[in-house]
Order: structure tokens, then C-alpha cells, then sequence
């Protein structure tokens, strides 16, 4: 026998049209919670549950496929309508999410699988990156300075689409400002603040001449700037994120002024996408839409944050 | 069980089964064996004598492969070429039975049995095991050396010294052999046992064996062996016929003087003391109501067979284990000694028979070992004080004529030295009361006399002693009053002045119930 | 080299009953990793049941124990000898990437011969340093752990490697036969044949013995060393075979593919019973602790625990499991001899 | 309980010399994770020279392994005992994270009781568990590492806290006293306590004591489970107080703080001559060995080694490093005795 026998997207939620919304079960598999970017989505998204009357299903898989695999087949096991996956791996589960979408609708949230499920709400990496090394170059541009010699704190080997598109955009932000660079080392910080921090340090000490210290997040980038904070001999070294927003950045981002050393970061609000994925997922559940009415992509807003703008986007209050 | 050559036992024309010419075996800073000859011939026992680390393990250990030569070499009969391992000595026909019996705890008593079933060779069965491990022929095997009673289906970990030594001993009954080494096989076992091996080695023996045959005990020596080879320091000192000669001479060449008969101890002054130590109606372990006191200023023996429940008093009543009823005083007070350290607390203390699992540690040195449980006498503060430590070892060494300095590690001693560090280690925290279990195990003929003489020191300053040995001779040397354990219940008493040996066993032995 | 120590009394299935009474009241007595699991299924049950006891669940259930269910027999044969292997995890990644990856991946057959191989050799190497060399095999295994995964970073950039034939291993991963899905089938087949390897042949008693008392073993003239490094390369390949089974049911050779697998191996190999020092343990012990694990994992998913509290729980859980097992034993123990030994 | 067969021959360092023959040679020649440290220190000569040794990385190698260097320290005794402690990575991250958020974590100084208090809980918690129930190390601090990290994911639902006293914490981590900082001065002081403990002090002979063999400790009246017990509680002191430099290094209480330390500090005491199952281990070669995997991730790093290949670079300088140890080793043991003991 076969436990999936189609293999062509499922037409309807699963379990059938569930008009009455309190009745609507949305099962959230985040891909990990070890950085407060998928923390935060967590939090949004239970109020959102709360707010709309749903019951939502979440469940975080330690950035491993194999798991998130269990905990969707549990959170259909648990009459599930309708899926929000935050995909562990692009490539990685074609095949998986095609017999898993052959059961329920899915919606990517942040990371997707081209090809399978119904709709996918991220943010455009590229595009965030680039907003925010345009306003890198532009700050290096007024102080003078061409070109600039940088160091890269990158995510894990395992990451496989997200942070590429970070550095790419970042990269392509700092040449369409004019800034010419040059990247003397890249290691990982695997997205953690600590392990971005010792990262920073090797690479700081290996090239005292770097002028930029790239975070593909916030959390590496604020470990980054823990190590050239205070210290004589980094004072000439800057730091950006190409992408986030989260407080901590942000604060020092405000706090610092346009004379301050970290320079800039990209909007990639948890929330943003959290809504407008569970708002998918509501519609379909409760028959409003169609899965198919929905186009394969859609992105939340992308722009670089900097000190000209920061006003608009830093709320002391926000968890995230 | 192999070769046949002797139509009554004893060969006129020996057949040479080994052949060890210039053997050295150093250790670093150690000339455990420096050049030694000997033959060994088929169907003959040939006892192995000499004092406490002269060599004898060691040169066993390279006869059967276990260790490598420094120098020389080792022929065995029918094998092409000089043993390098224990493979090919097993292939040339060796069977070792260490000091230190082998058996694999998670194994039955069945399996242990059968154990060379496992090794590597034309005798592997690939697809069945177990065959053998319950079967008629295991049980029959097992009484052979008077563990009939054991089911075999039992966990050898369950048992004692010495059935351990008779179980590894069951292995000679059904493998086949040219030539059986026995290291101390009969240091921890009682007459009972002794005439079990006495029998197997009179088999194999018959059947053409030889047997090799190391002890400290010198009258199984003379029951048993066809010649004596006395080793010292590592050399030969001398191969002698049994039959023309006498313990005496061996003795002298093996520790380089005639050994003083042994006197039997004067009796102690008890009357009108309060007994140091009294114990009533003990059960625990086998003990089944136990009850006897021990005066201050008193060696007293334990006697009786393997199992009949000496080593559980003496456990018991030094905290080691358990006691499931009964009740100890110590001079006149009730108290419960539930672990080791509670009984040192009320300096009682107990030597273990079991070296290997209790005795010492093994990554310590002499030093280390001989202080474990004095340590805190010998620090202020929980810190040790270094200086004291080291010339209180020192002295140590001297007085227990340990082989090795305090640096050596206790388990590179060979195993007569390794008891003297522990009787060392626990004399030294200056007990009220002691349990001695097989104190002497290994110990050859010339300390053993010093270690009685500790004894008596200890008892001398109005301490207790309570020596457990298989050895009725060396309890009727050693203490001034003995009793005597059958099934867990001490069955008689006796003045050593007015006893023997073979009351001893009798008494042992005899079911009156 | 005498008394061990690692564990400052014995763990509770390091002593065995001194004495063998009834054996089916002494078996059951002794199967406490049942009354967990029996613990637990009520747990289930009661607060879940009807959602747990359902067809798909079961169905999910049974896959998701079949790959750590072979690694977990592989992880028994290294434990009894006495060693442990902490590569586990990374050697099935490796395996699993590689057959994925190698000329592409074409045939499902293919890779299970890569797979097997890649395991083989992983556990010819870790064999060989511990047997032959003479290593801990903590370390040996803590290295492998690295190079496995680094090598399965470097093989794909750290990108999944899909098989041409990805087709073919999903469908191979979702076929059942009479509702038992076939990976299930193949991890009950490798039970049964590590039982009869275990309990029937002399290898099995071998390993056994080698673990209990290595020198007892080596002067009975069982070849410790080869059959030490026999153990490690059977290991490996149950490894290479739960790598390929990872992409029957995965479709995709991904770079976490068997991340931490080694933790969850030797916890279920322990709380099934097994003696990490060697010597003791029991395949159906290793069973039941794979399938405890599986179902933890899963309860708490049904149960919609939040992932912030689930290693919470998990831990707390194991912690309480084997804290209960010792009080039923101490009550035994104290019936028998207590200082004993 | 017999023999041990943790290593089927024992490891190089579990073999003492008979003899403690002329100590300065007997001592070089059992140092190899010393050469294995010089020769590391040789490639980053060679390769990295000028920045390896400049004053700015040498600061970083002291910062980096501080906090690794205070948790082999725990490690170590632990390992002692024939013990083991996969718990540490986890409740370094807990006793970090409740340090750091505790009160709103106002003031360093009631950061470092508030780590202490946690760590020693958690390590008191290990250690009854381990030593009156007689529970494997293993499963136990397996528990603990599931529960410990849930719960630090759970306290600050994955985001990381940050102290009030953030700035006064990261001031510290910075502070430097004749150009050493003061992170790794507290490191040094407690490899001096440790090392005090150990060869001076009844307690430190009574853990040797109890690794190498517990049934001849109990019986020799040295109380083995309080022993074992304080060795668990110190343990637990030393990880919380690594969590608490944690905050000094890093002012922030990260959810992923300490996670996986628990592998490198086995490493780094295994490295440095210990024996995994007990007796047998120096302060000395725990330091080195700290050092070794520090500069090994430093060198990776200074050589800018891609991501991918950074784990399998690791992996097999174990590997080599430890293999490399025994072909020393062996030819020692040829001039001597193989099967002795
Ligand atoms: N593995 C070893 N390493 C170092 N020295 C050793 C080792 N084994 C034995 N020795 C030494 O070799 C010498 C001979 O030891 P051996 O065990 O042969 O003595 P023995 O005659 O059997 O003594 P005993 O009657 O006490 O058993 C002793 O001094 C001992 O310390
Ligand atoms: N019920 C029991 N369960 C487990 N071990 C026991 C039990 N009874 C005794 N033992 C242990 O078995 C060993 C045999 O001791 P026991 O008192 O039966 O005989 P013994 O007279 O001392 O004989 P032996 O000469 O063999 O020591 C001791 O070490 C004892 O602690
Ligand atoms: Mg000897
Ligand atoms: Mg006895």
C-alpha cells in the first residue's frame, strides 16, 4: 500500500471547509528557536491565534528536517486544517513536502520548498540585504572612505538559501552605492550572538585593518560589536547587519546616532509574516479562498534600516 | 589427557614437554627473571617454591604465553617454534590457572565452564552456542571440583574466591592440555577443595600432564609434586626430587635460612575482662545465629570449609554488609555498624579476603594504597601532610618487607607483596578490633612468620583479632582460641594447645545435624 | 586492571537478580523499561487515546522509530563490548549524503550499496583505532563525529543532496505491506537478525564476554581484537542502512540528516537496560527503549507541548523514569544481600 | 563487576609505568597531548606566525578558553570518578540565563551567586542521582541536558536576556590586570584550587580513590557517596560559575549559551590523559588539552577555513592527535610488557 497515494497538492483544508472559526486548527511548524527572530514569531503568532479564535499548533524542529517531518504528521494526526510550515530546508524536502501538501494545504512562511504546497509569505532576503548595505555605502561614502576592506559572519553550513541571499543582496546594496569592498574572511557564527563574537574576534585579530564587520543577522553582528566596543584599537571598525531588526540592534543603531558604529540592519519583521501567513491560512481553512486563488510567492515590506529612519522602526516596547 | 607415556605414572624415560633455556624477564627497573633453566617433564608435578615476588607468576605468566620474553626462550613439545602469545602457547597445549582467577562475571557457571569453546580456531561452532552450559556433562564437571552444588545456570558473579578458583579449575576437565599451571590455585581454598585438586592433578597426572604447580603452602607442596623448583630473586636457585628432601631445606634455599618452628601461642589473659567485642545470634549473608565474644589482648580463629559462613561474620559484624538480625556490642554498647566507614569511625576494620576486588586500588601507588584509610589521621584540615605521609610509608615498607618502593604501583607487586600493603594499610590505622580474612593468602613461609608477629603486636596492646583462614595449621600457630563454622553456625571451640589439624577439619566436616 | 567503576554502585541492570527464581516472574521483574513504556502508552492513551491509538499515528509513529530503531541496535553491539559510539549520528548523515549524491544518486539499489559501504568503512576506522590501536572509543568516535559531519557539510555546501531517484525512495519510504510500513519491516528483520547474532552464535557470546571481563576473554584465546573490530563494522553498516533508509523516508540527503541521533541511540540502549561498562544487555531492552523514545517525542507533539517545554519534559522524564527504576530495585536489593560485593 | 573493558587494551595513559622511573623522563614521555600542542603551536607558527602570536590573539585565546577551561575543570572530576557529565553545556546555559535575568539581573555580584546557586542545584540534583540512587552518569546528565536547555529556552522563550547590568558585565569581561584578562585569571585560579583539591587534600585522594576502584574505597571506609555527591555538587559550582563568565564575556544570556560544550570538554579531558572510566587524569593535561582545541579553533579561524570543512578539520586532527599518541606509545610498550596487570 501507500501511505500517500497522490501526489498533487491538496485542493481544500484538511478535514474539509470549517466555516466557524473557533473550530479552524492552524498547525505552525517553525524551523527552530534558537534565535529570537523565530522566538518572536512564535510569540506574535499565539496572539494572533488568540485574537482570531483558532487554535494553533506550534511546534519548532531544532533546524532539522527529519523532525519537523514528525511534528507536521503529528500536527496532522491532530486534525490540523490547514499547515504554516517555516521550512528547515529548501532542497531538502521536496519530496516530503510534496507528499505532506498531497494531504493539507501549506503555506511557507519565511523559508519555502519551490514547487510544492500552496503559497509562500517571506521576506525578500535579497532585497533586505540590499536596502541595508546601500545605507553601509553611504555611511563609508561620507567619511570618505571608496573602498573598504570587510569580514563576514555567516549562518551555518546547513544554511543553504537564506543567509546566501543576505550576503548577496548586502553586497550588491554596497556596489550599487558605490562602495568598493573587499571580503578578507567569512566565518560562522552559526546566528548566535556568542558564537558570532568569537568568530568576530579571529577574524579581527587576523585582519586589524577591516573596516566592517557584516552580520548575515543581528544577534552576530551585536557579538561582533561587543568585541570592537570600547577597545583602542577597533576604532576604526564598523558593523552592520543585513538583516532583522532586532531591538538590541536597533537600540544601538538609535542610541548611536549617524556617528554611531553600528551602521545598519534590515527590516525582516516576524510579525509581519506571521500575519499574513496565518491570515492565509484562516482563509483557506474557513473556505474564504481557495488554495489555489493564491500566487506561489508573495514578500512582506523589504527596507534597510539606518539612523535616518530608525524612528520609524525602533519600539522599545516590542519583544523582538 | 593428550599424551600417554606413562604406564605407572611416573617416567623413566622422561619425555621433555618445555624447555626453558636463559628465560630474563625485566620490568622496568625490575629483573623479575633473570635467566632461568628448567625442563618439565610429561606426568609429573613439578611445584614451583621460592618467597614473595621471586619470580614465580612470572615465569608461569611466560610459559603460557602471556607475557613476552625479555630474553631467552621457551620450547614446548610438538610446537615448531618458541610460544610468542597466549594463542599459540594455548595451541601448543598450555593451560594457566592464574592467581587471579578469570571468570567472566555475566556469564553462568555453566558458560565459564565451557569458555574455550569461545576461542578463536578450529573449535568455533558458528551457529551454536550454549550446547554444553546446563547440560549432565557441565554438572558432572562441576563436581569434580566440589562445586556440585552450584547450579549451572547461576551467575558467576554471585560467587566467592573460592568457588571462582574452582570454577576456573573446571576448565582443565574439558579442555585438552600438555601442560597445567596452577598459580596459588589453592590459596584461597580449604582442605575440602584441596582434595579436589589433589584428585584432578592425580588425573592428569596419570593421563600424562604436566603440571606445574606454585605455592606458598608447603606441606600441599610435599603431598603433591614429584620435584621442587626453588626460585629467588629471579634466579634458580635449585631443582629438587620431593622425595629426597625435606620442607626444611627447601625453605632455607628459598629465603636463604632455616626457618624457627612455630610456637604455639600462650594462652591470653581474659579472665575478668569485659570482652572487647561480643556478638549474639548474628545472622547475615550464610551466618544463621552466630554468637561469640573476643577479649581484649585475644587472637581467636575462625575455622571451616568454603561456605559455611565465616566471611559473612566477619562482614557483618565490620559493617561491611548487613547483619539481617543479631546484635554486636562493642566493650559492653550495642552498635549498629551499617558501613565501613561507621565500623572505622568505632575502629573496627576487616581484610578483605577478596584482593582483587577490595583489596587495593589500582592506579595507586604503595604510598597511596597503605594510607587510604590513616589519610585523615595524617592531615589537618583535609590536607594531607606530605612529609608525614612519606616517611610514615617508608617505615611501612621496612616493617612488612614489601618487594618495591613507595612509588611502585601495588598492582606491579606480585600478589604475596600486594597482601602485605593491604594488612599494612589497615594495621596501620591502629584498629580496636580486626577481621582478618585469609590474612596470610599468598604470603610465603618467611613473612608469614613477621605477619604473625604483627598480629601478636596487635593484640599485645589489648586490641582484638579474628583471623578467618582455610589453613588449620596456621590458625593453631597463630591464635589462642579457635572456633569452628559448619552452615553458618559455629559448631566448636578449641585450645589450640590441645588441638590438631585433623580435629579441625573433623569438626569442619562432620554432619552432626 | 580490576574492579570497574563506572558507576559508583551498580546501575540497577548492572545487577542482575543474584539468583534466577521463577524465570518468567524474575524476567518481568527485571523489565522495568516495559513499565515505562506501559506507563507511558496509559499516559497516552488517557489523554490522547483516540488520536494515538489511530491508524496514521500508528503508521507515524512506526516510521519514525525504524531509522533510530537500526541505529539503536548498532549503538547495543558497540555498548556490550564495553565502548560507545558517538558518531552514530554523523556516520548515518554521511552514508545517507553519499548514496543521495554519488553519480547522482540513480538507482535505489545503488545507494543501498553505497550506503552500506560508507558505513562499513566508517566503522572499519573507528574499529580499528579502538581494537587495534587501542583508544577510547569515546574520542575515536567524538572525532569521527566531526570528520562525518564536516565531510557531509563539504560534500554539498551544506545544501540537501536529492537523489535522481528521489521518486523512487519516497515511495519505497511510504509503501506498506499489510499496513506496516516496509522501513518498520526492515528495522523488525535487523532485530530479529541482531537477536539471533547475539543469543545463537558464538560471535554473540564473544562480544558478551569481551565486554564483561576482557581479560578473561583474551586468555580463554577469543580473538578480542577481531572480533572488537567485527562489531565496529556491523555497526557501521546497520548505521549505512539506517542512512539509506533515512532517504527512503526523507527523499533528500539533508546536512542534518542524523544530527544528535547518537544521544537518543544511547539513551535508549540504557534506560533498555544495558550496561555502558559491557557486558550486559538485551535487544529487547533496546527495542523497548527506542520505542519509548519515539513515543516521548511524539506525546509531546500530540499533546501540543510547547516546543519551549519539550526538552524540558523529555529531560524531566527521563530523569523521573530512571529514578523510579532504582527505587524498585532498592527495594529488591534490600531483600537480598545489600553490601554484597 | 570485574574487569573493566571500557578500551579493550588500556588506553596509553590508563598504563602506568611499574616503575616511576627517572620522573623528568617518565613525565615527558607520558605528556603527548603536550605534543600535540606544540606541534599545533609549530603550524600556527608556521602558517599564521605574526597574527597567532600578536598580543591581540592571544588575548582572544585567553578570552576563549576561559569558559570552555573552567567546564573541563568540571569535567574532570567528574571523569575521575568514572563518572560522566553531559549536562554541563545546558546548565552553563541555564545558570547564564537566570544570572542574567534574575531581579532583572541589577548587579554582577548577585549575577555570580545567582549562577553559583544554579549551578550547584543542578549539580546536586546529578550528583544524588548518581551516587545514593545509583544511576548511570550517562542517562542522569542525559536528563539533565534535555531539561536544563528546556528550561533555558522556556525562562526567556528563546529570546536572549540581557541583564540590567549589561555594560558593568561586559566591562568586566574586558578588564585586563597586567594584560591578562581578568576571565582568564579566574580560569587560572580555580586550575590552582582544582589541582589543590585534588593532590592535596583527603577529599582529591578519595576520588582517585574511588574511580579506580569504588568496591576497594567503600570497603577501605571512605564515604563514597557524600564523596561522590560533593564531587557533582563542585562540579555543578564550576559550571555555574563558567555560566556566569558567560554574561562577563558575552553580557547577554543567549538561549544557545554552553550549547555542545559538553563534547568539547570531554574531549579536552580525554585529550589531556584521562581515563573515561576513572582513577586516572591530571589537572595539567585537562589544561593542555583545553588549550589544544582552543587554538585549533582559533587556527581554523585565523586560516580562514570554510564552514563547510571546519568539523571535518577537527575531526581528523583527533583523530591523527590521538592515533598519532598511541604509535608512541606502542613502541614504548614493546620495550616493556603488553599484557601486563
Ligand atoms: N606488570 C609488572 N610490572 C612491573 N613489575 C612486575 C610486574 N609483574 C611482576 N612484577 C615484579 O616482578 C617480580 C616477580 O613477581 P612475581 O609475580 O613473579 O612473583 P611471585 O614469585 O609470583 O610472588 P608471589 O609469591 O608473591 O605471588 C616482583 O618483584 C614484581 O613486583
Ligand atoms: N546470600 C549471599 N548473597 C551474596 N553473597 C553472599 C551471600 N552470602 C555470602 N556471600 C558472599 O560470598 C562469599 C562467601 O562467604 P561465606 O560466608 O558464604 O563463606 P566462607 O566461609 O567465608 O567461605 P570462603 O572461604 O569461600 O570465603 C563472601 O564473600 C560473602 O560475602
Ligand atoms: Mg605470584
Ligand atoms: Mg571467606
Amino acid at each position: 500500500g501507500q501511505i500517500y497515494p497522490s501526489s498533487a497538492p491538496a485542493q481544500g483544508p484538511a478535514g474539509g471547509v470549517q466555516p466557524d472559526v473557533s473550530k479552524v486548527v492552524v498547525g505552525f511548524a517553525q524551523q527552530q528557536l534558537q534565535a529570537p527572530y523565530f522566538a518572536a514569531m512564535q510569540v506574535q503568532s499565539e496572539q494572533i491565534a488568540k485574537d482570531k479564535g483558532f487554535k494553533l499548533l506550534f511546534q519548532a524542529a531544532n533546524k532539522d528536517p527529519a523532525i519537523q517531518l514528525n511534528q507536521m504528521q503529528a500536527m496532522m494526526a491532530q486534525g490540523a486544517n490547514v499547515l504554516v510550515v517555516n521550512a528547515t530546508s529548501v532542497k531538502g524536502q521536496k519530496e516530503m513536502m510534496t507528499q505532506v501538501a498531497s494531504k493539507i494545504p501549506v503555506i511557507y512562511i519565511d523559508t519555502g520548498v519551490p514547487g510544492t504546497g500552496t503559497t509562500s509569505v517571506s521576506s525578500d532576503n535579497l532585497t533586505i540585504g540590499r536596502e541595508s548595505g546601500k545605507i553601509t555605502a553611504k555611511r563609508f561614502l561620507d567619511m570618505g572612505k571608496q573602498s573598504i576592506k570587510m569580514v563576514i559572519l555567516t549562518g551555518p553550513a546547513t544554511d543553504e538559501f537564506v543567509g546566501p541571499n543576505r550576503r548577496q543582496g548586502f553586497l550588491d546594496g554596497l556596489k550599487e552605492g558605490g562602495l568598493q569592498y573587499e571580503i578578507k574572511g567569512e566565518q560562522s557564527g552559526d546566528y548566535a550572538q556568542d558564537k558570532g563574537q568569537v568568530a568576530a574576534e579571529n577574524m579581527l585579530a587576523a585582519n586589524p585593518d577591516t573596516d566592517l564587520v557584516l552580520g548575515l543577522n543581528d544577534s552576530m553582528a551585536l557579538g561582533g560589536y561587543n568585541v570592537v566596543n570600547g577597545k583602542e584599537q577597533y576604532k576604526n571598525v564598523y558593523v552592520a547587519a543585513s538583516a532583522d531588526g532586532q531591538k538590541e540592534a536597533l537600540a544601538l543603531i538609535k542610541s548611536g546616532g549617524c556617528n554611531g558604529r553600528y551602521i545598519s540592519t534590515g527590516l525582516n519583521s516576524p510579525s509581519l509574516a506571521a500575519e499574513q501567513a496565518l491570515g492565509y491560512a484562516v482563509d483557506i481553512a474557513t473556505g474564504v479562498k481557495k488554495p489555489a486563488d493564491y500566487p506561489p510567492e508573495s514578500f512582506t515590506k523589504a527596507v534597510g534600516i539606518g539612523c535616518e529612519n530608525i524612528d520609524e522602526y525602533y519600539d522599545p516596547k516590542s519583544i523582538f | 589427557m593428550t599424551t600417554s607415556t606413562s604406564p605407572d605414572g611416573r617416567p623413566d624415560e622422561p619425555e621433555v614437554l618445555f624447555r626453558a633455556t636463559g628465560v630474563k624477564k625485566h620490568y622496568p627497573g625490575v629483573k623479575a627473571l633473570d635467566g632461568v633453566d628448567l625442563e618439565g617433564y610429561a606426568g609429573e608435578v613439578l611445584a614451583v617454591c621460592g618467597a614473595n615476588g621471586a619470580g614465580k607468576s612470572t615465569f608461569a605468566k611466560l610459559l603460557a604465553g602471556v607475557q613476552p620474553l625479555t630474553e631467552g626462550e621457551i620450547q614446548i613439545a610438538g610446537f615448531p617454534h618458541p610460544v610468542r602469545n597466549a594463542a599459540e602457547a594455548e595451541q601448543a597445549g598450555v593451560l594457566m590457572m592464574f592467581q587471579e582467577p578469570l571468570i567472566i562475571d555475566d556469564f553462568t557457571v555453566g558458560e565459564n565452564v565451557w569458555l574455550y569453546k569461545l576461542r578463536e580456531g578450529r573449535d568455533i561452532r558458528p551457529w551454536a552456542t550454549k550446547v554444553d552450559a546446563n547440560s549432565d556433562e557441565t554438572r558432572r564437571v562441576l563436581a569434580k571440583v566440589g562445586l556440585g552444588g552450584l547450579r549451572t545456570n547461576q551467575l558467576a558473579r554471585d560467587l566467592g574466591p573460592g568457588q571462582r578458583q574452582m570454577l576456573s579449575l573446571s576448565r582443565a576437565e574439558v579442555t585438552t592440555h600438555k601442560i597445567m599451571i596452577l598459580d596459588e590455585t589453592t590459596a584461597s581454598t580449604s582442605e575440602e577443595h584441596f582434595n579436589d585438586i589433589l584428585d584432578l592433578v592425580r588425573r592428569e597426572r596419570g593421563a600424562g600432564t604436566h603440571i606445574m604447580f606454585v605455592s606458598h603452602r608447603l606441606n600441599e607442596v610435599f603431598a603433591m609434586s614429584d620435584r621442587i623448583a626453588v626460585l629467588r630473586n629471579g634466579l634458580l636457585v635449585d631443582v629438587l626430587k620431593t622425595s629426597e628432601t625435606n620442607p626444611d631445606e627447601v625453605t632455607t634455599l628459598m629465603i636463604g635460612q632455616a626457618l624457627k618452628a612455630l610456637d604455639r601461642p600462650k594462652p591470653a589473659q581474659t579472665e575478668g575482662k569485659q570482652p572487647l567485642v561480643s556478638v549474639r545470634d548474628l545472622h547475615g549473608g550464610t551466618a544463621a545465629g552466630v554468637s561469640f565474644d573476643v577479649f581484649p589482648g585475644e587472637v581467636v580463629g575462625l575455622y571451616g570449609l568454603v561456605g559455611s559462613g565465616r566471611s559473612s561474620v566477619g562482614r557483618t559484624i565490620t559493617g561491611q554488609k548487613k547483619a539481617a538480625s543479631g546484635t554486636i556490642l562493642i566493650r559492653g554498647e550495642e552498635v549498629a555498624l551499617s558501613s565501613p566507614g561507621q565500623a572505622l569511625d568505632k575502629s573496627v576494620v576487616y581484610l578483605t579476603e577478596d584482593r582483587r576486588l577490595e583489596g587495593f586500588v589500582k592506579d595507586f601507588d604503595n604510598g597511596e594504597n597503605m594510607s587510604l584509610v590513616v589519610l585523615p589521621k595524617w592531615s589537618k584540615g583535609g590536607v594531607i601532610d606530605a612529609t608525614k605521609e612519606r616517611s610514615r610509608v617508608r617505615e611501612l615498607i621496612d616493617e612488612f618487607q614489601v618487594k618495591g618502593g613507595p612509588k611502585t604501583y601495588t598492582s606491579s607487586l606480585s600478589g604475596g607483596n600486594q597482601q602485605k600493603v593491604v594488612i599494612a594499610k589497615w594495621l596501620e590505622s591502629d584498629p580496636d578490633f580486626v577481621v582478618l580474612d585469609e590474612p596470610t593468602k599468598g604470603i610465603d613461609v618467611g613473612a608469614r612468620s613477621n605477619i604473625y608477629e604483627i598480629i601478636h603486636g596487635v593484640a599485645a596492646r589489648e586490641k582484638g583479632v579474628l583471623v578467618i583462614s582455610s589453613e588449620a595449621e596456621e590458625l593453631l600457630s597463630l591464635c589462642h582460641r579457635i572456633l569452628v563454622m559448619r552452615n553458618g553456625q559455629i559448631v566448636a571451640e578449641f585450645d589450640p594447645a590441645e588441638a590438631d589439624t585433623d580435629d579441625l577439619i573433623r569438626t569442619a566436616l562432620t554432619h552432626q545435624d | 586492571m580490576s574492579a570497574t567503576a563506572t558507576a559508583p554502585a551498580p546501575a540497577p541492570q548492572a545487577q542482575p537478580e543474584a539468583q534466577r527464581g521463577s524465570p518468567v516472574v524474575g524476567w518481568l521483574k527485571s523489565q522495568y523499561a516495559l513499565y515505562i513504556l506501559v506507563a507511558l502508552l496509559l499516559v497516552a492513551t488517557i489523554t490522547r487515546g483516540s488520536i494515538f491509538w489511530g491508524g496514521t499515528n500508528l503508521t507515524n509513529l512506526l516510521l519514525q522509530m525504524s531509522i533510530i530503531g537500526v541505529v539503536t541496535l548498532a549503538e547495543l553491539i558497540v555498548v556490550l563490548t564495553g565502548g560507545i559510539d558517538i558518531s552514530v549520528g554523523s556516520a548515518l548523515g554521511l552514508a545517507a549524503v553519499i548514496a543521495a549524491g554519488l553519480f547522482g544518486g540513480p538507482s535505489v539499489f545503488l545507494g543501498l550499496v553505497v550506503a552500506l559501504i560508507i558505513g562499513a568503512i566508517i566503522g572499519a576506522v573507528n574499529g580499528f583505532l579502538v581494537s587495534f590501536r587501542g583508544l577510547e572509543p569515546f574520542i575515536v568516535t567524538l572525532g569521527m563525529l566531526a570528520l562525518a559531519r564536516g565531510l557531509v557539510y563539504a560534500y554539498g555546501n551544506g545544501i540537501p543532496i536529492n537523489p535522481t531517484a528521489a521518486a523512487s525512495y519516497a515511495k519505497l519510504g511510504q509503501t506498506t505491506i499489510i499496513g506496516i510500513p516496509v522501513l518498520a519491516i526492515i528495522w523488525l528483520v535487523m532485530v530479529a537478525l541482531i537477536a539471533f547474532l547475539l543469543y545463537r552464535t558464538v560471535w554473540g557470546r564473544r562480544v558478551y564476554a569481551i565486554g564483561s571481563n576482557v581479560e578473561a576473554a583474551r586468555s580463554s584465546g577469543i580473538p578480542v581484537k577481531t572480533t572488537l573490530w567485527s562489531v565496529y563494522i556491523l555497526a557501521g553498516l546497520l548505521v549505512g542502512l539506517g542512512g539509506w533508509m533515512f532517504l527512503g523516508r526523507f527523499a533528500s540527503g539533508t546536512s542534518t540528516a542524523g544530527n544528535l541521533l547518537e544521544l537518543e541511540a544511547i539513551a535508549a540502549v540504557v534506560i533498555g537496560g544495558a550496561r555502558l561498562s559491557g557486558g550486559y544487555g538485551k535487544v529487547f531492552g533496546a527495542v523497548v527503549g527506542t520505542i519509548i523514545f519515539a513515543v516521548i517525542a511524539n506525546l509531546l507533539s500530540l499533546l501540543n507541548v510547547s516546543t519551549f517545554l519539550q526538552d524540558a519534559f523529555r529531560g524531566a522524564l527521563i530523569l523521573v523514569a530512571v529514578t523510579l527504576a532504582t527505587i524498585q530495585f532498592s527495594r529488591k536489593r534490600r531483600a537480598t544481600a545489600p553490601a554484597a560485593k
